[in-house]
């Protein structure tokens, strides 16, 4: 018998292949050869993403399907990947000396670091639900491991296993949402769905709660209140590399879906879930913001704040259409550089054994590192939304694209919160610069690729800030054709 | 026929999974979730999947269990919940929320089953052929098949850098 | 005469259910990962009991591929179970609190 | 030259660049060099701009310049382009001129300090952002401006942040300028979605047939606008910031909290006059904002005895004048005042800077005295500032300030009890003005023998800038003596332009002679309060009792005299202290701060209510998540 092998395509997943590819090549370096070459291994990580962003620079324009019709290649998820190779490039810097450092430098956490960024590509170029949940697994799975690389470390156990119970907890439930849209709808293709759902005025009842605990599971991905309780814990536990990196890519990775179920899939669906969004999104903002307030510990305080920025880039999907969309992949891009960054520093002034993060560490350390407080000022003010820099534009896209389709109020609860955000980044700001009671000691980890890692993001952050016109537009050129 | 062979399996499979839950040995609740797998196995065939009840029976209560089991008896985990439970808030809210959510998922699907019609009749000994279920694999599901191979490589890794003793 | 779809839907859903009501109130890791698994279970008995009543096989090759994820999460969690243990010999999760608030 | 807008920009930028990046390697003379040349450069510029413009017809002075475009996203574009109007025009010659004095000052007074290049790259960066601020032909570029003043201001108060009470201040204003910004930001974003468009020039154009006259809309925008307006220029509820700024370096209280940060509501407002005169409703706010504040303020300052505090609240008073004159619709007499207000006040506060300079930090005026012996080129130069301040008929403060209470009274939208709230305030102007000056100055010396010995004129660097300051707060008014009085009220005309069909909205309907008459009022206001302050704190502590040794004869005329003193103080001078200090003590201290602290207390408190859901145990995290569920399903059941 034969089978009719459909047009697979390969070349739209070219950036998976490369990365991929790259992954087998360092654990065949750290199998096979000689123990000096291990050095190397970041090397081989970073070629490997920069290849990858050019096998996505090369696909960009096109719409291309492979493997039949369940992936695709289309602008949307270039953007995506891009924003998913920034994250993991700049993880991969910012990682070479803290590994070091910490004692557990090894291969495969580049190899892991690496395979997570596939799973977050396959999610965001996926059509069909399956293989989005696959991706997804792959990407957590991959996460799971990481949150507990630093085997010794207890709070690294926790984080780790804590993550993972409530990981595979969610996916069970997304799993239980995409077995009931299977029912109703005789497949799980968004394309096919979207083609289905087109016809017919509103969903079925089992349609109906398919969707929702689909996208329960995915709303515990992006952290939305209530499912965002793990969020402080793995992110105070886990190694800080990895936090950045959990914090960056699986976030984005995240709404990428979000955005391709709720406005490409769903787009014909009923008001009752723009009211549900609209809700979690006050929620989750709110929450976020009022808790960090209360926080000392640093990453702690940016777990609560990524919480918040969920929220606000859930306000863009809410308002929807071509603006909201744009919004939302703008301020995410924004949000990997800003947040990458602000992880940097604290690696960089860290400690061996995670301990020098809390604000009184740093207090008075722009007299010692003044470049240092300079760069993590930047990043403080981007994530308050303060003018010049990437932030503000971020939010003022986002709060404006929900004026503009008549989200008012949801748009001045958001202006509110980032008012009650300023309060908790500029802390951090006010500890460096005006502190009488300055840290006894700073630690500081000299490390070249951190120092380049910190310099994109700086750059980045005001790049964006300034001239954001261009990736404006790149992100408008990446919405849905169909909303054109 | 099929009418009791599924109350029993049906039964068999409640009854084992509210013992997984209860046991208070970690053995003794693998093997009662063992025995759960293996009804739902006996659901499967019953429904004609047969293919999928031997891959259950197989894979899962094959494969997957003696892992379980195996970590069980090499932590030589015996009963690790000492002391009485300090948060019975959290018990009593579990098993309530737990009872409100399988009442709302009830209430759905009973609402939602008028869209289906009625199982169609046919012989469902032949519904299931591996030709078929493995061309479908390969070709509208190849990708998804590709996926997990990486994602059993990746838990592969994970696992042997979560466990192994020295690096 | 076939029992009807809605039996074996009920079914899965308390499966899942019982699945997690353990995940809440059991404190051992392990077992929680096995309340885990009855939620798979009843995800697909779910897909399967579709999949027969609407006489479409993509339901039969999700199950397939659910069970690979179900043994890449055992793996993975009880490796990190093995990890938690060999530091702290105990694999109840209410003593893991350093992390709160 | 009007071409080369943007150098004025540019300068201050690469002062700061250069300073910032490599200060700490430069020598003090190059330090100086380029902090003062940049904003020297700078002024000329503008002076070139300004002069420029000057040769151009009234009707043709409007210059876009697009620098490059900035934010372009279908419907929404932004660039960053400069508008040069006469108001512009205006503005960024006094910014650059009083700039450029005061970084001159700062060379002098900032002279040990160890923080000298940090002080100077941000006292760069501020003049950018403020030029940038009033440059800005669109709302956003300006918005950019306005958070960078803000950020700079904030540096700045907390210059000395070793001390804790100026990192407080510093977080305090930040905070509470936040607030404001909320409104202003929503006030874009409002004024996009019914424009179209953030520019100035299409928003003012076609506000008379995009908005209804009094509409919804209108007043939305508006009061949001203003709500930042408020924020930054220091006015009631959202002053609170302003008087704790004084920890900051002297020099950056005049220059920021005093001449040119805390007047960017004003010029904001003026900016968009036309937007304004659609809302009557908030215009009325605008004017009643404005003139409560300026009594209000005016009234603490009665009783304050830190000198710097003083005319802290002297600036939120004078600033409430400006917005009473936007309030009303004389949008010309508020940049006026504006404008000599930033020569007057900004000499008054280097003058205090002199003082403070002398007796190594010394602050309250209880304490000193006499100075005029010590430091006479600051004692006369305050006494320019201190009668133009209190509005004597032939200084700045006079044309501008009268022009202000003429139109509160005057204009269409103006009132008599507008121009009560006015006139009052400027008796206890004259009063308090007068009271630190004569405390200071004048009388016996109360200050300690060391501080006696040490005190001592400033150098040079210093005074030459109060002289330069004084000469311009003298004869900053000429430019725009009322037509009454034989002027040609060429600032008003030449500001013109950029109000529109402004001013005639607002044609006065009085004759000269009521206007003669009130003129005439309100000298006589200010001569009383001057009267007054000499009375209390000159003739009252010494020359009663020198007469009543010498003179045992007419003795019992001075005592009448000082009977009528008694009289004075309990009819006037006690219901105003006890009014003074309601506001101060409970107003100022306990409603306000309270609930800003409050405000911030609670949602502390919120938080760590809410961070006790995080328990840590990972089951209780499951609960939640089957919460959410539960809830979600049961929403979309009942719904």
């Amino acid at each position: 018998m034969s089978i009719p092998i459909p047009s697979i395509n390969i070349g739209a997943i070219l950036p998976e292949i490369i990365l991929i590819a790259t992954a087998f090549v360092i654990i065949f370096v750290e199998l096979f050869a000689p123990k000096r070459w291990r050095l190397g291994i970041p090397i081989i990580c970073f070629a490997g993403l920069l290849a990858g962003f050019y096998a996505v620079g090369s696909l960009w324009g096109e719409t291309i399907f492979a493997f039949g019709e369940s992936v695709t290649s289309d602008n949307f998820a270039l953007f995506f990947k891009f924003i998913f190779l920034l994250g993991a490039l700049l993880v991969t810097l910012i990682s070479v000396d803290y590994l070091k450092r910490e004692g557990i430098y090894h291969a495969e956490y580049f190899f892991l670091i690496l395979l997570s960024t596939v799973g977050m590509m396959i999610m965001a170029s996926s059509l069909d639900l399956i293989s989005i949940f696959l991706g997804l697994e792959v990407m957590s799975i991959a996460l799971y491991v990481l949150a507990g690389f630093n085997r010794t470390d207890p709070r690294s156990n926790e984080a780790s296993l804590k993550y993972f119970l409530i990981g595979a907890f969610a996916s069970g439930f997304l799993l239980y949402g995409i077995a009931l849209l299977y029912g109703n709808f005789h497949t799980t293709n968004l394309g096919e769905i979207f083609a289905l759902l087109s016809g017919q005025e509103s969903l079925s009842i089992i349609g109906l709660i398919g969707i929702v605990l689909v996208l329960i599971g995915f709303f515990f991905k992006v952290a939305f209140v209530p499912f965002h309780m793990w969020v402080p814990d793995v992110y105070q536990g886990a190694p800080t590399s990895v936090t950045a990196f959990m914090s960056a890519g699986p976030k984005a990775a995240g709404f990428a879906v979000l955005l391709r179920i709720v406005i490409y899939a769903f787009n014909t669906s009923s008001p009752e879930f723009t009211n549900l969004l609209w809700i979690v999104a006050v929620v989750t903002m709110s929450v976020g913001n009022i808790v960090a307030i209360a926080q000392n510990n640093l990453k702690r305080m940016l777990a609560y704040s990524s919480i918040a920025h969920a929220g606000y880039v859930l306000v863009a999907v809410v308002a929807g259409g071509p603006v909201g969309t744009s919004a939302a992949m703008f301020y995410l891009l924004v949000y990997t550089l800003m947040n990458v960054g602000a992880f940097s520093i604290l690696i960089v002034f860290g400690k061996r054994g995670e301990d020098n993060l809390n604000f009184s560490d740093y207090a008075g350390l722009a007299s010692k590192y003044p470049l240092g407080a300079l760069a993590m000022t930047l990043f403080m003010l981007s994530l308050a939304g303060i003018p010049p820099t990437a932030g503000f534009v971020g939010k003022f896209y986002v709060f404006s694209a929900a004026v503009s389709q008549g989200y008012v109020t949801l748009a001045v609860i958001g202006v509110l919160n980032s008012l009650i955000s300023v309060y908790y980044y500029i802390r951090v700001v006010v500890v460096m610069y005006m502190s009488a009671k300055p840290a006894e000691k700073f630690y500081f980890t000299y490390s070249v690729p951190a120092i380049i890692a910190l310099i994109i993001a700086a750059w980045g952050t005001l790049q964006l800030g300034i001239l954001p016109e261009r990736w404006l537009s790149l992100a408008k050129d990446s919405i849905f054709s169909f909303l054109l | 026929m099929v009418t009791a062979a599924f109350i029993i399996f049906g039964l068999a499979a409640i009854v084992s999974a509210i013992m997984v839950i209860s046991f208070r040995n970690p053995m003794a609740s693998a093997i009662a979730l063992i025995v759960t797998l293996c009804s739902i196995a006996g659901l499967f065939a019953i429904m004609g999947a047969t293919f999928v009840a031997a891959l259950q029976v197989i894979v899962y209560a094959g494969a997957i269990m003696v892992l379980f089991l195996f970590v069980i008896m090499l932590l030589n985990l015996k009963r690790d919940e000492f002391g009485p439970e300090k948060r019975k808030i959290q018990r009593t809210l579990g098993i309530i929320l737990g009872l409100l959510l399988v009442l709302e998922v009830g209430i759905f699907i009973q609402a939602g089953l008028g869209d289906f019609g009625p199982s169609p009749a046919g012989d469902k000994g032949s519904f299931t052929s591996i030709t078929e279920l493995s061309s479908l694999l390969f070709t509208k599901y190849l990708f998804a098949f590709e996926v997990t191979s990486l994602l059993l490589l990746v838990a592969i890794v994970g696992a042997v850098i979560l466990a192994k003793k020295k690096l | 005469m076939p029992v009807p779809l809605g039996y074996y839907l009920g079914l899965a859903a308390i499966i899942f259910t019982v699945g997690v009501i353990g995940v809440l109130v059991r404190r051992n890791a392990i077992i929680i990962l096995m309340s885990i698994e009855l939620m798979l279970n009843g995800a697909n008995l779910t897909l399967v009991a579709f999949s027969v009543h609407l006489q479409e096989l993509s339901g039969q090759v999700f199950v397939f591929l659910v069970m690979t994820v179900a043994a890449a999460e055992a793996a993975v969690g009880l490796a990190i179970i093995v990890m938690i243990f060999r530091n702290r010999e105990s694999v109840n999760v209410d003593n893991l609190n350093i992390m709160k608030w | 030259m009007l071409d080369k807008v943007w150098l004025v920009l540019l300068f201050p930028l690469l002062g700061f660049l250069l300073n910032g990046l490599f200060g700490w390697k430069f020598k003090r003379g190059l330090i100086n060099l380029i902090a003062c040349g940049s904003v020297g450069l700078s002024f000329l510029v503008s002076l070139g701009v300004f002069l420029d413009l000057l040769k151009l017809a009234p009707e043709a002075r409007h210059f876009e310049k697009v620098l490059f475009p900035w934010v372009v996203s279908g419907s929404f574009k932004t660039a960053f382009s400069f508008l040069v109007d006469p108001l512009s025009a205006l503005m960024i010659l006094v910014v650059s001129g009083v700039a450029f004095l005061i970084h001159i000052y700062s060379t002098g007074y900032m002279h040990d300090d160890p923080g000298y290049v940090r002080y100077f790259s941000y006292l760069n960066l501020f003049t950018f952002s403020m030029l940038l601020l009033v440059l800005a032909d669109n709302l956003l570029l300006m918005y950019i401006g306005w958070e960078a003043v803000g950020l700079c201001s904030y540096l700045l108060i907390g210059f000395w942040y070793e001390k804790k009470s100026a990192a407080d201040a510093g977080k305090k204003a930040f905070i509470v300028n936040r607030i404001g910004d909320f409104g202003f930001a929503l006030g874009i974003m409002l004024t996009f979605v019914i424009f179209g468009t953030v520019y100035f020039t299409p928003i003012l154009e076609r506000a008379p047939e995009v908005l209804q006259y009094g509409g919804a809309a209108a007043t939305a925008i508006t009061l949001l606008l203003f709500l930042g307006a408020v924020g930054k220029s220091a006015q009631i509820p959202l002053y609170v910031w302003l008087p704790d700024a004084m920890e900051g370096p002297t020099p950056v209280s005049a220059l920021i909290h005093a001449a040119t940060m805390v007047t960017a509501g004003i010029y904001m407002v003026a900016r968009l006059s036309a937007l304004f005169l659609m809302a009557p409703v908030s215009m009325l706010v605008v004017a009643i904002v404005g003139g409560v504040t300026a009594l209000y303020a005016a009234s603490i300052g009665l009783m304050q005895n830190d000198i710097k505090r003083v005319l802290a609240y002297s600036t939120i008073s004078q600033l409430g004048y400006m917005f009473l004159a936007c309030g009303v619709g004389a949008f010309g007499a508020g940049i006026f005042h504006l404008m000599t207000h930033a020569f007057f006040k900004a000499l008054l506060f280097l003058c205090a800077g002199s003082v403070m300079h002398a007796l190594a930090g010394e602050l309250n005026i209880q304490k000193m005295g006499g100075l005029k012996k010590h430091m006479p080129v600051t004692y006369w130069t305050f006494l320019m500032g201190t009668l133009a301040i209190a509005g004597i008929p032939g200084f700045s403060g006079f044309f501008s300030k009268d022009e202000i209470i003429w139109k509160a009274f005057s204009s269409a939208q103006g009132h008599f009890l507008l121009w009560f709230l006015g006139a009052a305030g400027a008796l206890m102007t004259a009063f308090y003005m007068f009271r630190l000056l004569f405390l200071t100055f004048h009388g016996k010396s109360r200050l300690t023998p060391e501080l006696e010995k040490r005190a001592h004129e400033s150098p040079n660097k210093m005074t030459v800038p109060l002289i330069i300051l004084a000469v311009l707060a003298v004869i900053g008014g000429y430019v725009g003596i009322p037509h009454l009085l034989g002027g040609g009220n060429r600032i008003e005309k030449f500001l013109e332009p950029s109000f529109g069909q402004v001013s005639k909205a607002v044609e006065t309907h009085h004759s000269g002679g009521v206007e003669l008459l009130m003129m005439i009022i309100s000298v006589l206001i200010a001569l009383g309060g001057v009267y007054l302050a000499y009375t209390f704190y000159i003739k009252k502590t010494e020359l009663p009792k020198k007469l009543a040794e010498r003179y045992r004869s007419i003795y019992t005329l001075i005592y009448n005299k000082y009977y009528v003193d008694e009289i004075y103080n309990a009819v006037i001078v006690q219901p105003l202290k006890f009014f003074a200090i309601i506001c101060w003590r409970f107003f100022d201290v306990i409603v306000i701060d309270g609930s800003a602290n409050g405000l911030a207390k609670l949602v502390g408190l919120i938080g760590n209510l809410i961070r006790r859901f995080e328990t840590g145990y990972v089951r209780n995290y499951a609960l939640g998540f089957v919460v959410g569920v539960v809830i979600i399903l049961g929403y979309f059941m009942l719904r």
